[in-house]
């Protein structure tokens, strides 16, 4: 009996039908909600959620390859670091704030196109080697490329925003938008093309899904949203460097989503707050802190393949039927 | 300089062969990619040296209680975590990559994160071969992985329990039909690319230095060789092991050092796209 | 004027053993033609050429005039071919009203899930699924996920309809119910019907013409009156 | 059945659960005891500056220990005394060190923050948020004192020793051929190359080779055999102790054994010992040359051998130059608040700083710029000092005293025998 859900979770997936736009705004208003977290608590909480949401943003573009489509992409570490050092070097070399983040998302967009084509035909666990060391290269380059990006020293960003408080709005309003974004394209064409190739690439194709073209337009914008939330993190420290782009965070990430659960729209959000909060709110040492990410991410993973969104939902379907009776 | 290029790249490619060898027995096994070998290898090398120096027992009785503890902590990571993960071959490398963050951060957190030296008593030992220099650790590497070779390959070869091994990297449901205890031979395989994390331990540490990430780098390089040889298939982990060591050596020297861990990473990801069964292999496999 | 189906010197080989080697088949609009041979003569393979999942060596394939043979499969399925499996595919985790949904719309514009025409009802009444839509697919019995690929298939509204031995791990009750199916198929949809199987009898009761395939060649053609009595036909299969 | 749609019960779940995720651990932040002022020092405990961070923590813990002994300290009236607060950037300033600064600087509050590397990766904060910065290690070239003007550099940058060991080189060991390896990333041995150049043009030594390996670079054979290509008759090693004695340990490893190895990474016994490997240590230490700051051991000010005994009995550990630096560090924070009058204005304490004396008793032997400044334009200096080994004693010993003044080398003395007294 192959394995029938990316993680094995036997549970079955309602499609229901599409529901009224109230979905966008409930996650508008939890944007909001997490703007005022943002702005009020002190710069230490400020800072760990700010981490946090620029994580969602990137987790959340992941959701798009991985969760809907089923392809375990361990590069989107280095769309993110793609983000950050194009905008910064683009504003570096001149270019106006906006111009440069459009021209850093393009560039991730196109190494997106490179890689979806150079792994169009391989599939499951060598995608995930091979997009891991793809992302490997790339963090390699990062650091050894003296010249271009100043090595392991990194470099600093010039702050496109007015304001700190308009970067702080922008954030969670990013954060808020890629979530509402992943919503979106789950529900349009693409969204349900992606759905059949997670289920069964093979029937897809036989009927009629053009799942080349599908998984490679996946990608890439799966790529362009883990750009945007490079080009964000880098305005909020200022000061980027090939660490924060290390091959590992492309892994880390996939394991945020998978915690979170893959596929769901809420899955980012909850995977990042967990694996990113967590250690820096306990302000572990980042030995810790990782020990403890490594045994709670395998533990998941073999327990609740679905992450924490297909236990919620367990959760509350008995919540419901219990409540029925 | 030429003489000098090849015999860097033996002692690296027995590096990479002594480290491919031991994940392509898990990974023809089990077809898990046993990333989590780095931190078995990191623990390992930590025995040793408090063996060796907290509780100050000669060398080689240390490299010993290495190599037993790289096995036993080999078989902790099957039972606790890839057993479960079998049936779904899209977990499995997430799943190790998460065992090796645990071990690794163990490491750091039991011994700290300082360089310390694993030193044998031949460590200052100098061979010289026509004009080129081969530290005495590089010669040790070098008789460590053919020894290990050997033995792995006789014992695969000629014990029973290698033959089993051998047949349920063939296929598992098949070995499973005609009586072969899956569980024992996982289970053996594990401790047995363990032993092999504890040489690599034995003979890396003492080149470099002990810390706690040390075996992550080195452990990427031999993936690519175990992609190359074939899944699964050892005698092609060995093979391309050597190549991919003169490869970059050769790579270092002749084209840009700064580069050279990226001469692998380019051959793997052809390799992946071209063929995605590997060079040696003796099946295709085609991995889910 | 041109045949439906115009399939010339069509030939495939597969590391080194030439599966289909140069077939010739011609199919008239609105027919169900059957196609047999002994195990290995490369009956499936013929199908996944006209199919589209795998590309011919050699040879045209002609599908109301259009050229299908150097497309690949999805294009290959908008051209109007849809083809079921020799062991049940289906997305099992979804219910079988969404198997029908996403293969009506996967080559459509629109985006998918409401059911405007009431169409899938009328599938599911037609292949004897009716009002099964909502279950789940992995809790279908074995039959009924069979009859299901075949409800996903027509879902594509296809032209031309290919047949992987259907009646595999069926009872006779069935396997006949299965040929009424396949007739109101032809019959209400005005699809062509290409059926690989080894039922004889039910290919017998069932197909206009009948196509006899050997080692990857044409060994025999014509109604499944003349193929039974046919001297090569019989040696084939009882191996001369 | 019609299922209760979960996706919104989801979405509301997932808010809820969200919000108190993050609201839960919100402790209130301390405010501060009205006595106590912190001295706030984001350090590399951990990761490969490992060697550098911990023994300056501990030796700035003595000086605040030695000041709060004597009832701390007064500022406008109020009696004050010192706490230190360590934070790891784990060798890592542009992501955990990036933290650690909004904790120090936004949350506590510090008046005054210490660091040691990443200076340029902090240059946005210092913007956002400026304060007066110590630096208590990192020289590198160009100068940190040009990333942001509230930067203090509490040690003598890197012009002032490097071209010393060159005209060491060239006229104790007559040494003509000098061959450069070092990691070109790190800036630290990018800066020493660069003064390696210029001092060699200067006194007429030539430069064989220059080889620059990449960081967490394991395998040096193929760059220490590039650079002997050239037939050097003496080797530099750039970058700090983490990356030097790998370095010099390979390349007695590969047979070169009878050329002078100098470096400038204020290198330990212990920390020797602990990198290189016991007894190989003693043999790959043998003919190196260690440039940098004077050591408390070998200083002639009492109070300076006082802190070098305190330092070895409770550590057990050899203090070198940088652990004098991190000690004079309260002592420097003292005077600048009391010269300014407070203990909360930044720029007050900023501009006090600027023109202050070189504090009574501090012990690295601080000279004082013209008018008895302690910082030289942000820059406070002291002699430099050229190390070697003794094997017998499998210790350091000093062997060349000086003191630079631009390219020029004055003040300086050749110790004769220097494992004999020592």
């Amino acid at each position: 009996m192959t394995e029938i859900g990316m993680y094995g979770q036997q549970e079955t997936r309602q499609r229901v039908r599409p529901r009224p736009a109230w979905d966008y705004l409930g996650i508008a208003l939890l944007g909001f909600g997490l703007w005022v977290l943002l702005v009020e608590s002190n710069s230490f909480y400020s800072s760990v959620l700010a981490t946090i949401l620029i994580w969602t943003i990137a987790t959340s573009g992941l959701n798009i390859i991985a969760g809907l489509g089923g392809y375990p992409s361990l590069v989107q570490g280095a769309f993110y670091g793609i983000g950050a050092y194009g905008s910064a070097l683009a504003m570096k070399w001149g270019q106006p704030f906006w111009a440069a983040c459009i021209e850093a998302v393009l560039a991730a967009g196109i190494l997106g196109l490179i890689v979806g084509l150079v792994f169009s035909r391989t599939r499951g666990q060598y995608f995930a080697i091979g997009t891991m060391f793809t992302g490997l290269v790339v963090s390699l380059v990062l650091s050894n490329w003296q010249s271009l990006t100043n090595g392991l020293l990194g470099i600093n960003v010039e702050f496109g925003f007015g304001s700190i408080d308009q970067l702080n709005v922008v954030i969670p309003a990013a954060a808020a938008f890629s979530l509402m974004l992943v919503r979106f394209v789950s529900r349009r064409r693409l969204g349900w093309r992606l759905l059949t190739i997670l289920e069964d690439e093979d029937l897809a194709e036989h009927i009629g899904v053009p799942t080349a073209r599908t998984k490679l337009t996946g990608f890439v914008l799966s790529a362009c949203v883990g750009a945007v939330a490079g080009v964000l993190i880098a305005q909020y420290n200022g000061t980027i460097s090939p660490d924060l782009f290390d091959y590992y965070v492309g892994f880390v990430m996939f394991v945020a989503l998978s915690v979170g659960g893959a596929g769901r729209v809420l899955g980012p959000l909850l995977g990042s707050a967990f694996i990113v909060g967590t250690p820096d709110l306990l302000n572990l040492s980042s030995g810790i802190g990782l020990l403890l990410a490594g045994i709670i991410f395998v533990v998941v993973i073999i327990v609740i393949p679905g992450g924490f969104m297909s236990a919620i939902d367990a959760v509350m379907a008995a919540a419901s039927r219990s409540v029925r009776r | 300089m030429l003489i000098q290029a090849a015999v860097n790249g033996v002692v690296l490619g027995s590096l990479f062969a002594l480290l491919a060898v031991g994940l392509t027995l898990t990974y023809g096994v089990m077809e898990v990619p046993n990333f989590a070998q780095a931190g078995v290898i990191t623990l390992s090398a930590y025995a040793m040296l408090w063996l060796n120096q907290t509780a100050a027992c000669p060398f080689w009785i240390a490299a010993l209680g290495g190599l037993v503890v790289g096995g036993v902590v080999s078989v902790l990571t099957e039972r606790i975590a890839y057993r479960f993960v079998r049936t779904r071959p899209l977990a499995a490398p997430v799943v190790a990559l998460g065992l090796l963050l645990i071990l690794d951060n163990t490491a750091l957190i039991l011994f700290g994160g300082d360089h310390v030296s694993l030193s044998p008593p031949y460590a200052g030992d100098v061979i010289y071969v026509g004009s080129a220099t081969v530290p005495a650790v590089g010669v040790a590497l070098i008789g460590t992985t053919a020894v290990a070779l050997l033995a792995l390959w006789l014992f695969l070869q000629r014990t029973k329990t290698g033959r089993a091994i051998r047949a349920v990297s063939q296929n598992a449901e098949a070995a499973a039909i005609l009586g072969i205890r899956l569980e024992r031979q996982y289970i053996v395989s594990f401790f047995i690319s363990g032993i092999l994390a504890g040489l690599v331990a034995f003979a890396y540490g003492p080149m470099y230095a002990v810390y706690p990430y040390m075996a992550d780098a080195i452990l990427l390089n031999a993936f690519v060789v175990v992609v190359l040889g074939g899944l699964g298939n050892v005698a092609g982990a060995a093979v391309c092991g050597l190549l991919l060591g003169l490869l970059e050596s050769f790579g270092a020297i002749y084209v840009s050092a700064a580069y050279q861990n990226l001469f692998g990473f380019a051959v793997l990801l052809l390799m992946i796209v071209l063929r995605p069964a590997g060079l040696f292999t003796n099946r295709s496999r085609r991995v889910a | 004027m041109t045949e439906f189906l115009e399939v010339e010197g069509a030939s495939k080989t597969f590391g080194g053993v030439r599966a289909v080697d140069g077939m010739d088949i011609k199919l008239a609009e609105g027919q169900i033609c059957g196609l047999i041979g002994p195990n290995g003569s490369g009956k499936t393979t013929l199908l996944g050429l006209l199919s589209g999942t795998y590309r011919p060596d050699r040879g045209t394939i002609k599908l109301r005039g259009q050229r299908l043979d150097g497309l690949s499969t999805h294009r290959t399925v908008q051209q109007g071919v849809a083809r079921t499996f020799q062991t049940s595919r289906l997305f099992f985790r979804w219910p079988l009203g969404a198997n029908l949904a996403a293969a009506a719309a996967a080559r459509l514009l629109t985006s998918t899930g409401d059911d405007a025409d009431g169409g899938q009802e009328k599938l599911l009444a037609l292949v004897g699924l009716a009002g099964r839509g909502d279950v789940v697919c992995s809790s279908l019995s074995n039959a009924e996920q069979r009859l299901a690929m075949l409800a996903v298939a027509l879902a594509t509204r296809p032209h031309l309809l290919l047949l992987d031995e259907p009646a595999v791990g069926m009872s006779p009750a069935e396997t006949a119910a299965l040929g009424q199916v396949i007739q109101r198929i032809r019959g209400e949809l005005g699809v062509t019907v290409l059926i690989v199987e080894h039922n004889m009898h039910f290919m017998m009761g069932l197909a206009d013409r009948i196509v006899a395939m050997n080692a990857g060649r044409k060994l025999a053609e014509g109604t499944p009156a003349e193929i039974r009595g046919n001297p090569d036909v019989i040696a084939a299969y009882l191996g001369s | 059945m019609r299922r209760v749609s979960n996706d919104r019960l989801t979405i509301l779940a997932g808010t809820a659960l969200a919000a108190a995720l993050l609201l839960a651990p919100s402790t209130p932040s301390r405010a501060d005891d009205a006595k106590t002022v912190t001295v706030g020092a984001i350090l590399p405990i951990t990761g490969f500056l490992s060697t550098l961070g911990p023994p300056e923590r501990d030796a700035m813990q003595m000086g605040i220990e030695d000041i709060n002994k004597v009832g701390g300290f007064e500022v406008g009236g109020q009696r004050y005394t010192l706490k230190l607060k360590v934070l790891d950037d784990e060798s890592n300033p542009a992501t955990v060190g990036v933290t650690a600064y909004r904790q120090l600087v936004d949350v506590d509050k510090v008046p005054v923050l210490v660091i040691a590397a990443g200076t340029r990766n902090y240059q946005a904060l210092f913007r956002r948020s400026p304060l007066p910065v110590l630096n208590i290690l990192d020289s590198t070239y160009p100068s940190i004192l040009d990333v942001d003007k509230h930067v203090f550099l509490l040690r003598s940058d890197t012009p002032a020793y490097v071209p010393g060991a060159v005209w060491y080189l060239k006229n104790v060991l007559k040494k003509e051929r000098i061959a450069f390896i070092g990691a070109g990333a790190d800036p630290y041995s990018a800066g020493i190359e660069t003064w390696v150049k210029k001092a060699a043009e200067e006194y007429g030594v030539k430069i064989v080779s220059v080889v620059n390996y990449p960081l967490n670079t394991t395998n040096f054979a193929p760059f220490i055999q590039a650079a002997m290509a050239e037939k050097p008759d003496a080797i530099y090693l750039g970058g700090v102790t983490q990356e030097v004695l790998p370095v010099a340990k390979q390349l007695f490893q590969s047979g070169i054994r009878d050329l002078p190895v100098v470096h400038n990474s204020g290198v330990t016994p212990t920390q020797a010992k602990q990198i290189i490997g016991d007894p190989l240590y003693n043999d790959v230490m043998a003919n190196n040359y260690d440039f940098a700051g004077t050591l408390p051991e070998t200083s002639d000010n009492p109070a300076t051998k006082k802190f070098y005994k305190d330092f070895v009995t409770r550590f057990n550990q050899y203090p070198s130059d940088l652990t004098m630096w991190a000690y004079d560090t309260p002592f420097v924070l003292v005077v600048a608040m009391q010269k300014a009058g407070t203990v909360t204005d930044r720029d007050k304490i900023y501009q006090a700083m600027l023109g202050m004396p070189v504090p009574a008793n501090t012990i690295s032997g601080w000279i004082p710029a013209d008018g008895g400044k302690l910082f030289h334009d942000r820059d406070a200096q002291t002699m430099s000092e050229g190390i070697g080994w003794c094997s017998d004693k499998k210790t350091i010993a000093p062997v060349f005293l000086y003191f630079m003044d631009g390219l020029k080398v004055t003040r300086e003395k050749v110790v004769a025998d220097a494992c004999k007294d020592h």
